[in-house]
């Protein structure tokens, strides 16, 4: 996948362009459904699902500049990160537990981080990413300001796009990261993706208002909410609050409203919470289908290439999987690591 | 008497406590209808409604600071905090506000709250599914700390805890919560918050634990005992107020003196207690006290071989009060 | 002064509320300028001021029930705690140090508590008192809805008023607490005093919106703005604040605007951040001899009443000065307090 | 060479950083036109402007959360906290985020951040304005804490600090900023974080402390050496990682550790020197391991009586000097 940094609206989208995105939707679509099945099988610890939310984050990522934006992601981001580089191996090794990128094995997985992309290591506690997000967003402004850098430079970030879940926005440091984003003007996307659940809590619980980009207005940064299932709907919603940072024009708070098509993670029975039918009627806007019919129905894909990309996504998944399973296992003194980061930086 | 897991303990104290007074609410992420995500409350939903099993927003200062308030206006929250690893938010909250009601209204406004947390490692939840934050709330004088290790404990510190006109802090080990099973009597019981347990009454070291590694250290000293070495195990139970007599007057027996914890080694729990030891047990001593802990490094790995490298167990523990009974 | 719990709107009011009003005021003013005084004497060690607030403040206790709802203040509430019930002496003894309701002498003078009167005690740590506040209000609903209380009882709490400055909503305490007030329709009021500065800074680096109460929306909760130095307005935006909060129909986010007239604190040098001009500006719309004037206006005092309040409240502190004065200085061992409450409460 | 005060070492500290380094920048609240309430930064806005000296708005977790974005995005970030007591809003970002990034992303991520901390107490400041916060943080691996108690050590730590590629917690004794004085070289120099510094050498009690309390220890020691005590004051100066070896030294020489701090006793940072002491240190000791602190309540009273009850001074280290050397 080549990093590009057109900022064009779908419409402009090349076919090629398409076809990729396609292409990551359903690659990550194939490793996740891998996960749940290794996890059944006894062989990975544990899984927490992006299924569902593929369409919105593959959109996402297409919209920045990939790999030189910051990107501070958060733990269902598969389809986001597969879109900005990740190799699919490095995916499986995480799952076992084994010498991945982002945290040679010693974090959970889906905890990326990736530095030649410009993926910041996160942690497990939902939220802390996003103020971190604003003091990144603040670097790329400070660089700037000060003349360190030149605005149009597109080798240089020039913005953070950072991403979290409905229900965790109800912490304070949610409020603290968008309060800078607006006060400091600052080139940050807050990319909420709102899949109706909290594990087990669902929005109401979680706030008084219908839409967490409600919310926008009450720290001067602009606010949408977008159909997560249509990837180019989201595309288009995330091109404009890319120009906006881009041109200096502050801050965008776009919220995504889709559905966690599985239950929380591997750990959990969401059985206690929900109903059957409720997931049934969610499956039927799944964003995956959805676009590639609309993808065949604009004559971009055939039904044969549809077919084609589904063996090669299986055949991906395989070759991935195998490639992990091979690898070692860390050494148990690894653990000790470097704790300290050593000598003067330059 | 009934055999039941250390988490059925934990529930049916708070079941008892829920039905005994109308003041005790439970609130926190997923404790209605999900029944809390180690299913902690479990039925209690069911049982006492909306308004005492409460779903909070994913807010864990809030959780507290709601707790705070609501007890001081007499209530009686039980505040589940989902993991121990995501309770810092909160941390301004327990440390200069909860804990400290007492003591700057010079006794007016008492603060009766629970603060249940699940903490530990061991069970492949990685840097922030695994951690120990006792070292950081046993520095906060006013509030109060507990670990129970056997369900009889649970159950009856938990009660205890809610009866406290204090803030509470109760560490549930959570890799014990169905490893860890045992008899509990079958009528109404509490166990004090205060009093350290002998788990096993030794004479050649002393071993102090608590959590799931009290557990362990009982494991361990039966294992050393096949071998000649008759280990004591004090299973701490209340970190806050530290219970000296307990240490001091076994150290006086044995002379050494072992503390076990997972949580690492520096400024770690273990540190108080080889201070206590040092200044007034010194005369006592029969050779240096030891700390057998995780290491120094920012939490407990995911991959597994990294993890057991990283978390104290039988093994390790046998081994330390080898070495030790050997000095 | 009578505890009365009467909402009616500032029409309604009686001619001796309107003089309880005023007195109230006025004596907040003497008090605090008596302890500038003190200060510059070097007699006390600290001060911080509600000069310039108390209108606003003696606004918000007077449309409560005073005494029985629970109130979570802030440091510059001296005039809405004197309207609430605090003894003038107890004020004084806080100033020296000695043993106050409050505290015994333990916390600095400001860190109002008072049992009897359901004035919870707070700290020094701005916007910690807000979602104690929503636990407050929470408990009050708590006891209704299980029918422990009757949501009629005039001798129960019925709400929770918290008091905070324009620059502490930036704190990620304050969005959680707002949060729940909205999400649980608490019966709870947060009352912002903007009085323009955080220290040295302007409300233009503490958020990127023109009010505070703009922010209510984003809660779902009833916002409104009103002119802090007009004590009848505060007082008439309070009352449809308390009405809402007594009907079950949640919280409300009122914000009144004023002007910190005097230095942060007595550690505080303005000189550095603002000019006199602009002090001199809001010096002419200060609160308190505009109620003078407005009550003398409409006949419910006059010129020689009003010249007798100022005796008074000069004698009244005079009188409370000399009291504390003679006080005893705490014990040093009166440190060690009672660590732990004892006994199992009822 | 001149004489200046520990505050006006901190602030040439970070003039000559600013000037050096255009990633350097100030962030914390009233940092700008006020110049800091402490005054730490007066001048710097007027020298560098709006863009490296910033105010910020008043939330802590985002001052220190911002921070850390700013870092690993490669700039070189001092944060200022205006009073340790009000620090925990940002302890989730300290303790889960900052510390650990560099370790949970295998050496990928750094976070070259300075977070700068005014502590202590004995200035009337009651509860909240007085506070010590060493003991919470130095249970953080992955940070590091340095405590100058001279203009030297706090404007070479200084420098230090905002040169390291990790972060590090500058705390700050405040009642020292302007009752410390001393004299600095002209030219450019840094302290290395990490040795403790041997402020008087001794042969009959050891003395541990830092901030305040070195500097009162060294007061206190010159009293007692008028009655022929000789006393050895260590001042730790970095308490994250811990110096062992400095201490061990002291102890193998004196027999006799004492330990300086006005924080509250359980669990405050004198444990794990003691606990060093009582495990590697053990055969050099002739004596109980003792603390001098802060007795455990809530914090420092404002009442003055309470207030000198509470702090250690010199007097009071200098009896727990000849206490200890009479044993
Ligand atoms: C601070 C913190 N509290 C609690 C948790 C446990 N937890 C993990 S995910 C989650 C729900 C998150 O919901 P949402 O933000 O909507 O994201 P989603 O998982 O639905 O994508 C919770 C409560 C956590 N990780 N961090
Ligand atoms: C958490 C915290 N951070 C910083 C401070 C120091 N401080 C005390 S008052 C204040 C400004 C408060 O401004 P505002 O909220 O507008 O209230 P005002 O003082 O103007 O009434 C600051 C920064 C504090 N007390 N608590
Ligand atoms: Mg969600
Ligand atoms: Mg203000």
């Amino acid at each position: 996948m080549a990093v590009n940094s057109t900022v064009r609206p779908a419409a402009r989208l090349s076919e090629s362009t398409l076809r990729d995105m396609y292409w990551t939707m359903l690659l990550a679509r194939r490793l996740d459904e891998r996960a749940w099945a290794l996890h059944r099988q006894g062989r990975i610890a544990f899984h927490i699902s992006g299924i569902g939310q593929e369409a919105a984050q593959v959109a996402a990522a297409f919209a920045i500049n990939r790999g030189v934006d910051f990107v501070a992601p958060y733990y269902r981001d598969l389809a986001l990160l597969l879109a900005l580089g990740m190799p699919t191996t490095d995916f499986m090794l995480s799952l076992f537990g084994k010498h991945d990128i982002s945290s040679g094995g010693r974090q959970m997985p889906f905890h990326w981080s990736f530095k030649h992309l410009n993926v910041v290591s996160g942690s497990a506690v939902v939220t802390t990413q996003v103020p971190q997000a604003a003091g990144l967003a603040f670097a790329v402004k400070y660089r700037q300001q000060t003349g360190m850098v030149d605005p149009q430079d597109t080798t240089q970030p020039r913005l953070a796009l950072t991403c979290l879940g409905e229900g965790s926005t109800s912490q304070g440091e949610w409020h603290e990261a968008m309060n800078w984003a607006g006060v400091h003007k600052l080139p940050m996307i807050c990319f909420v993706q709102n899949n109706m659940y909290a594990i087990s809590e669902k929005p109401h619980q979680q706030m008084a208002v219908a839409n967490v980009a409600d919310r926008a207005s009450a720290y001067g940064v602009a606010g949408a909410v977008v159909d997560g299932n249509d990837v180019l709907a989201v595309y288009d919603a995330m091109v404009e609050a890319v120009e906006r940072a881009y041109n200096g024009d502050g801050a965008t708070l776009l919220e995504a409203k889709m559905y966690r098509l599985t239950p929380h993670s591997s750990d959990d029975d969401d059985r206690t919470y929900r109903s059957r039918e409720e997931i049934e009627l969610w499956k039927a806007r799944d964003g995956i289908p959805r676009f590639r019919q609309h993808l065949i129905d604009v004559g971009v894909l055939t039904e044969a290439e549809a077919g084609d990309y589904d063996a090669r996504a299986r055949a991906e998944t395989d070759r991935a999987q195998q490639e992990a399973d091979a690898a070692p296992m860390p050494a148990p003194e690894e653990a000790l690591g470097d704790l300290y980061a050593k000598g003067e930086l330059d | 008497m009934p055999e039941i897991t250390l988490i059925e303990a934990l529930r049916q104290a708070m079941d008892e406590e829920l039905a005994r007074d109308p003041r005790v609410f439970v609130v926190g992420e997923d404790v209605g209808p999900r029944g809390g995500v180690f299913r902690a409350t479990q039925g209690l939903y069911e049982k006492y409604g909306a308004n005492r099993l409460v779903d909070s927003p994913l807010a864990e200062l809030s959780i507290v600071a709601v707790g705070i308030g609501a007890a001081v206006a007499d209530l009686r929250p039980i505040c589940e905090i989902q993991f121990a690893d995501f309770i810092y938010p909160a941390f301004n909250q327990i440390v200069n506000e909860g804990s400290r009601m007492y003591y700057r209204s010079n006794g007016a406004w008492c603060v009766p709250m629970v603060i249940r947390v699940p903490y530990g490692g061991g069970i492949g939840g990685g840097l922030y599914h695994s951690q120990s934050i006792e070292a950081y709330f046993s520095h906060v004088p006013g509030l109060k700390i507990v670990v129970p290790s056997t369900p009889y404990d649970a159950k009856g510190l938990l009660k205890s805890a809610v009866r406290d006109p204090n803030p509470v802090m109760v560490l549930e080990p959570k890799k014990g919560y169905r490893a860890i099973k045992g008899e509990i009597p079958d009528g109404e019981f509490t166990v004090p918050i205060g009093p350290a347990r002998i788990a096993r009454e030794g004479r050649d070291v002393s071993v102090f634990a608590y959590g799931m590694m009290a557990y362990y250290a009982a494991q361990a000293a039966e294992t050393v005992a096949q071998e000649g070495i008759d280990a004591e195990v004090i299973d701490l139970r209340t970190l806050l107020p530290l219970d000296q007599d307990a240490i001091l007057n076994s150290v006086k027996k044995t002379g050494k003196a072992l503390i076990v914890h997972e949580d690492m080694q520096t400024m770690g729990y273990g540190a108080e207690v080889a201070a206590v030891i040092a200044t007034d047990g010194f005369e006592y001593l029969d050779g240096p006290v030891r700390r057998l802990t995780g290491p120094d490094v920012p939490g407990v790995p995911y991959s597994h071989p990294m993890q057991e490298f990283f978390m104290p167990n039988p093994e390790k523990i046998a081994d330390a009060i080898r070495d030790l009974a050997e000095y």
